[in-house]
């Protein structure tokens, strides 16, 4: 089987973002036998959120485990067996849940090659779910990905299509080096055109969702909807905002972004998780530093505010995130 | 299977207990059908079936001593003497919440009442449970602190460490698993490889027992007993109570992984008929009286509910208050 | 006993930043009997840093516990006797153990409060140590501020001198909210001038360190140190650099970063961790942000590169920013 | 105290082990000097006085089979085949190091032989001698984990999950607990409230036992039993092996809290002097031989600091490869 490549995705039956990750997995436990599965509920239940069902039915117990609850004893399962040659792909469920096995991940997963001085080779993947709007509260609504994209030896990504979920899945499985895989639970149920072979989005590309001349808004996994949203509703206006989905935050595909503020002369970068400290502080001073002579107005931020996720749903809604906040922001900018 | 005894606990005593099993019981069947109708937000994790380990243990409990909860928290805020209509009107997402709509069902608290919240992270009561039983023991005030747990929650490393500290220092703290064996969809033989949860008590050099959790009467004892050592300086206990969840992990009719057998041996053992029977042999309670009960707390149920839909949404001001204390 | 003011450090006495530390705890342990001490090798040892030293032996071992090996039993432990009304300052020893116990940061101390609807109160200290250049390698010698500073409920200091070491740690103890009290390795041994008396520096603000006139440079912790250095080195050319120790980065005083870059109309930020991601992104992307018109030339970052920690001496040295990066850094900005 | 027996060990192996024991205390004496003179960076946690527990278990193994190793882990690592020339280029921070002068003294690894890195993270093996386990079982290749950790790792919650995961799966893993009754500098008596640490394999179902950590005879017996279980299928053993740390809890001579008459008793237990004994008395070693095996030994490790010290720095354009595989 040949792996598809981004050219062919238009055209493609159409299926959920997490059918896509679904199929992802097959495939690759298929091509593979040294990839397992591990994790709570993986097995027999097929993931709380679905990302693994009919795995074990195809593939048997040997291949996929239902664990513990004991994510440091999951995610060190993945660490060791790496080490010894195995792709394993492990999950913690709600990435709020990184906390209690963070050590694993921040000081050995993240860190074993380099102080080994290149020795070992962590082909591994970490399945979490991010992302606020079902009344899940703060422990399980956060978008986290800013404290893992701060240590080196980690790559994350964040798909926000079904195409580049399944994609990036593939290439996460495919990576010698730990992967973060984030999947936004508003994406899910999203639908979209994906290759039924394989197929593989790179590390590390980010995606130009839409085109325009006006502004460049970066914008992350269910953000890039809300900021399409917003789009179409400056386009009545006359603004025409260009759309970069990074995909990958780490590695971040810096010259793509660039090149879009290059040509567009603003940018907005969106987020869901927290503003202060997120991915796109880290954008922002990137483009400050190296397109300083290209900006025609502040490089602005939105993200999530000082607080944690409230439960209430007119606070979280008030919360997150919208193509509203979006618009009236870019216009702010754009027309004072 | 012992047979339940009132030793030690006086009419009114096991009364309260009956009514609070009802309440908790009422109480999460409806939670469970406002969530199946939508009309609730997020998840709710139902105690249904499992009363009688919160309610045996609170009975024994003032409101100055603590409890620390988990994602199954709603019983144990109601045997700890939380008002059902904060409660509801918390999973409304309202401001006359326990949280003012902040927190909802995972994390109500009621620190007047020393209910030290529910929490959504498995194993994140514990280590919050040593510290409230040390404060206990700083100010010499006689307080005890439970720390209740689910079995899956055993496997968390936070678990280990709360009971090492907590046995090593003394604290006046008393460890209650729940085990209703299951973690979620998985059983507690996917989940370790012992039977008995209270073996690992030995681990920490305290005393570890299991009682059957459906009868109040019994985790009422071992609970008392437990509790009194605590007060007495002598340190933790690990109760293991032996128990079962109706509905499924979350919600109520998703579909249900466990044996339909299995479902329905424990529902031969529910906690509040258990009850009920010692209460009419013993003459304590009857069958009129019982109906009446569980009239009442079904009308301060619906009515609970409706003031929680009632109550107005918390202002959109509000959303970055209480980050701080200012 | 009156709290003594900034103003006053000048003439004071000299010692050292761990002493001044030290001193802050023991006249806080004597003003307030809730305050208590705990963690590992705290209280026979006094601290494995000498942060503690003497207070075993003046409050005895009801105020202050040698624990376990048991980072989120110690964390609880802060946590839940805080929610019961006392003060309690714990240590996780090196701010690189955070992973260990990161549930119960980011989980519980951080976010009870809000999922409580406001109830709780906090007042905890986690004493955390920082840094590189000791040979420690990469689990010993990082700098994590930046995880603590996404996570909205907890505030977090980084004192560079001696004078600020004890006021911060007495305002950490005194405050009602979680506050991360992290110091630095090379600091330690450093003396200044410090009040004898109670001495306060009040979290979230930020200090001029050196006034000037062509460069706002923003460094943290021992980055003061190394701008000061350079700053010297700087003058001899010509170049006036205006340093701003914000002292507390969760919360930032933005505005006295802001009225110095509005000043200076450039910045350099500067710090020891990891630069992608770090306090640096975000502290740029608020000047991009809100001094936009007022910048000449780029806003530009030093942080440390994107690997870990080496053990190795001269890596080591090559990793740690130092004076002459940033020397260079600004020669560059301004010279071309 | 058994009498040690030599029962299944043959003359050669015998004489390794008093080789590898001698090796072990020579590398730790020199390093700590050399720590001390400052020629060396950093921290280093030295394993004299704990060599028969290394020794011991990793006489039983294969260069397939794996261990992960902790803060205190040269002697893990010399037990394990490892080269004293690299370790010491490693701590001179040299490009010959086992890790390019990258990792130092806390984070030697040698993949090849098995050796998954020493961890300056207490606690932090465990989760990764799991892994290890389960890719053998994996692979069905009939390799077993070694997981070393202090007495004091014990109380970290990844080590009771990682005792819990591989009971529950029998994995090939054997969990040795050097307890040398201290963690840094609290006694073990304020590290927990149980004295006998291998009593926490009842809380995952698997077998503990409790050895001399001096007596490498014993050591090699009881993890020979555990190693041949693992590889049987039949799961995880607990080790505790008893012994103390000569020096230190860094270095050698700041000053050292723990109890003179303590230090010299254990002293006077000295796990060479007993192998010696036993050698001598069953005619495998004269003392001259012995004499000549300390000379060797000396010199080997001279020479590896030689080595080690004449290394090149690694280029600074290393500093940021081996961050990820390529
Ligand atoms: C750290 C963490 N891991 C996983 C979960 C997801 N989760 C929620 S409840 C639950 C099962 C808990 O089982 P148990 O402790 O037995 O409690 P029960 O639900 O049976 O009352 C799991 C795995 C979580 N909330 N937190
Ligand atoms: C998570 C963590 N907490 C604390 C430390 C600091 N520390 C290093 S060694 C040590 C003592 C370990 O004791 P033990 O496990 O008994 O090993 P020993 O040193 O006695 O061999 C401590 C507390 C650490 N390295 N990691
Ligand atoms: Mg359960
Ligand atoms: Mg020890």
């Amino acid at each position: 089987m040949t792996t598809a490549t981004e050219a062919t995705v238009t055209g493609q039956r159409e299926i959920t973002y997490l059918q896509a990750i679904n199929e992802a997995l097959h495939q690759e436990m298929e091509r593979d036998p040294t990839v397992f599965v591990a994790g709570v509920d993986l097995a027999a239940r097929g993931d709380v959120f679905g990302t693994t069902r009919g795995i074990l039915a195809k593939f048997g117990s040997e291949r996929i485990m239902d664990t513990p609850i004991s994510e440091n004893a999951i995610v060190g399962l993945a660490v060791g067996s790496a080490l010894q040659g195995l792709r394993p792909v492990v999950s913690v469920m709600f990435i709020d849940f990184i906390g209690v096995c963070f050590d694993v991940i921040l000081n050995q997963m993240a860190k074993n090659k380099y102080m080994f001085g290149g020795k070992a080779r962590l082909p591994l993947v970490v399945l979490a779910n991010a992302g606020a709007g079902g009344g899940m509260a703060a422990q399980h609504s956060q978008s986290l990905e800013a404290l893992l994209c701060h240590i080196p030896g980690l790559k994350v990504v964040m798909p926000s299509s079904a195409a580049d979920a399944k994609g990036l899945m593939t290439a996460a499985i495919r990576e010698d080096n730990p992967v973060f895989f984030i999947q936004h639970k508003r994406c899910s149920r999203m639908r979209g055109p994906v290759p039924e072979g394989e197929y593989v989005v790179p590390l590390g590309s980010a995606k130009v969702v839409r085109e325009g001349r006006d502004i460049t808004i970066v914008a992350t996994a269910y953000m890039v909807h809300e900021a399409l949203a917003a789009a179409e509703r400056l386009a009545e206006r006359g603004i025409e905002a260009e759309i970069v989905d990074p995909r990958s935050l780490q590695p971040l595909d810096t010259p793509t972004i660039l090149a879009s503020v290059q040509k567009t002369h603003r940018v907005l970068t969106v987020h869901e998780a927290v503003q202060f400290g997120g991915i796109g502080a880290e954008i922002t001073a990137q483009i400050a530093a190296e397109a300083f002579d290209y900006l025609d107005a502040p490089p602005i931020r939105l993200g999530g505010p000082w607080s944690p996720v409230p439960y209430s749903q007119p606070l979280e809604q008030e919360w997150i995130v919208n193509a509203n906040d979006i618009h009236d922001a870019v216009v702010k900018l754009i027309e004072g | 299977m012992t047979t339940p005894t009132t030793t030690q606990l006086d009419s009114e005593q096991l009364l309260w207990m009956y009514r609070t099993m009802v309440r908790i019981r009422e109480f999460e069947e409806a939670a469970g059908r406002l969530a199946e109708q939508a009309r609730i937000p997020g998840a709710v994790h139902l105690y249904a079936g499992e009363e009688a380990v919160a309610v045996g243990v609170c009975s024994n409990l003032d409101p100055e001593d603590t409890i620390t909860s988990t994602h199954r928290g709603h019983g144990h805020c109601i045997a700890k003497g939380g008002d059902v209509k904060r409660m509801f009107a918390e999973l409304f997402g309202k401001a006359d919440g326990y949280c003012h709509g902040k927190g909802g069902s995972m994390h109500i608290a009621d620190l007047e009442i020393g209910i030290l919240g529910a929490n959504g992270i498995v194993g994140g009561g514990p280590p919050i449970a040593v510290g409230s039983a040390f404060a206990a023991k700083y100010k010499k005030n006689g307080r005890v602190c439970v720390c209740f747990t689910g079995d899956g929650a055993t496997n968390e490393g936070t678990w280990h460490e709360s009971l090492n500290l907590a046995a090593l220092w003394k604290l006046p703290v008393i460890f209650v698993i729940e085990n209703n064996h299951y973690g979620e969809f998985t059983p507690q033989s996917g989940q370790g490889a012992i039977p008995r949860l209270s073996d690992r008590a030995a681990s920490y050099g305290i005393p570890g027992v299991t009682v059957d959790g459906q009868d109040v009467v019994a985790v009422n004892e071992a609970a008392r007993e437990a509790i009194a050592r605590a007060r007495a300086g002598d340190g933790p206990t690990l109760i293991e109570a032996d128990t079962y969840r109706y509905y499924n992990h979350t919600g109520m009719s998703e579909g249900d992984p466990r044996p339909a057998e299995e479902r329905a041996a424990w529902r031969e053992r529910d906690p509040i008929t258990i009850l009920r029977g010692v209460l009419t042999e013993q003459a304590i309670l009857s069958g009129e009286s019982a109906e009446r009960v569980e009239q009442e707390v079904r009308r301060e149920i619906e009515e609970a509910i409706k003031f929680g839909e009632a109550s107005p949404y918390p202002e959109l001001s509000e959303l970055l208050t209480d980050v701080y204390t200012e």
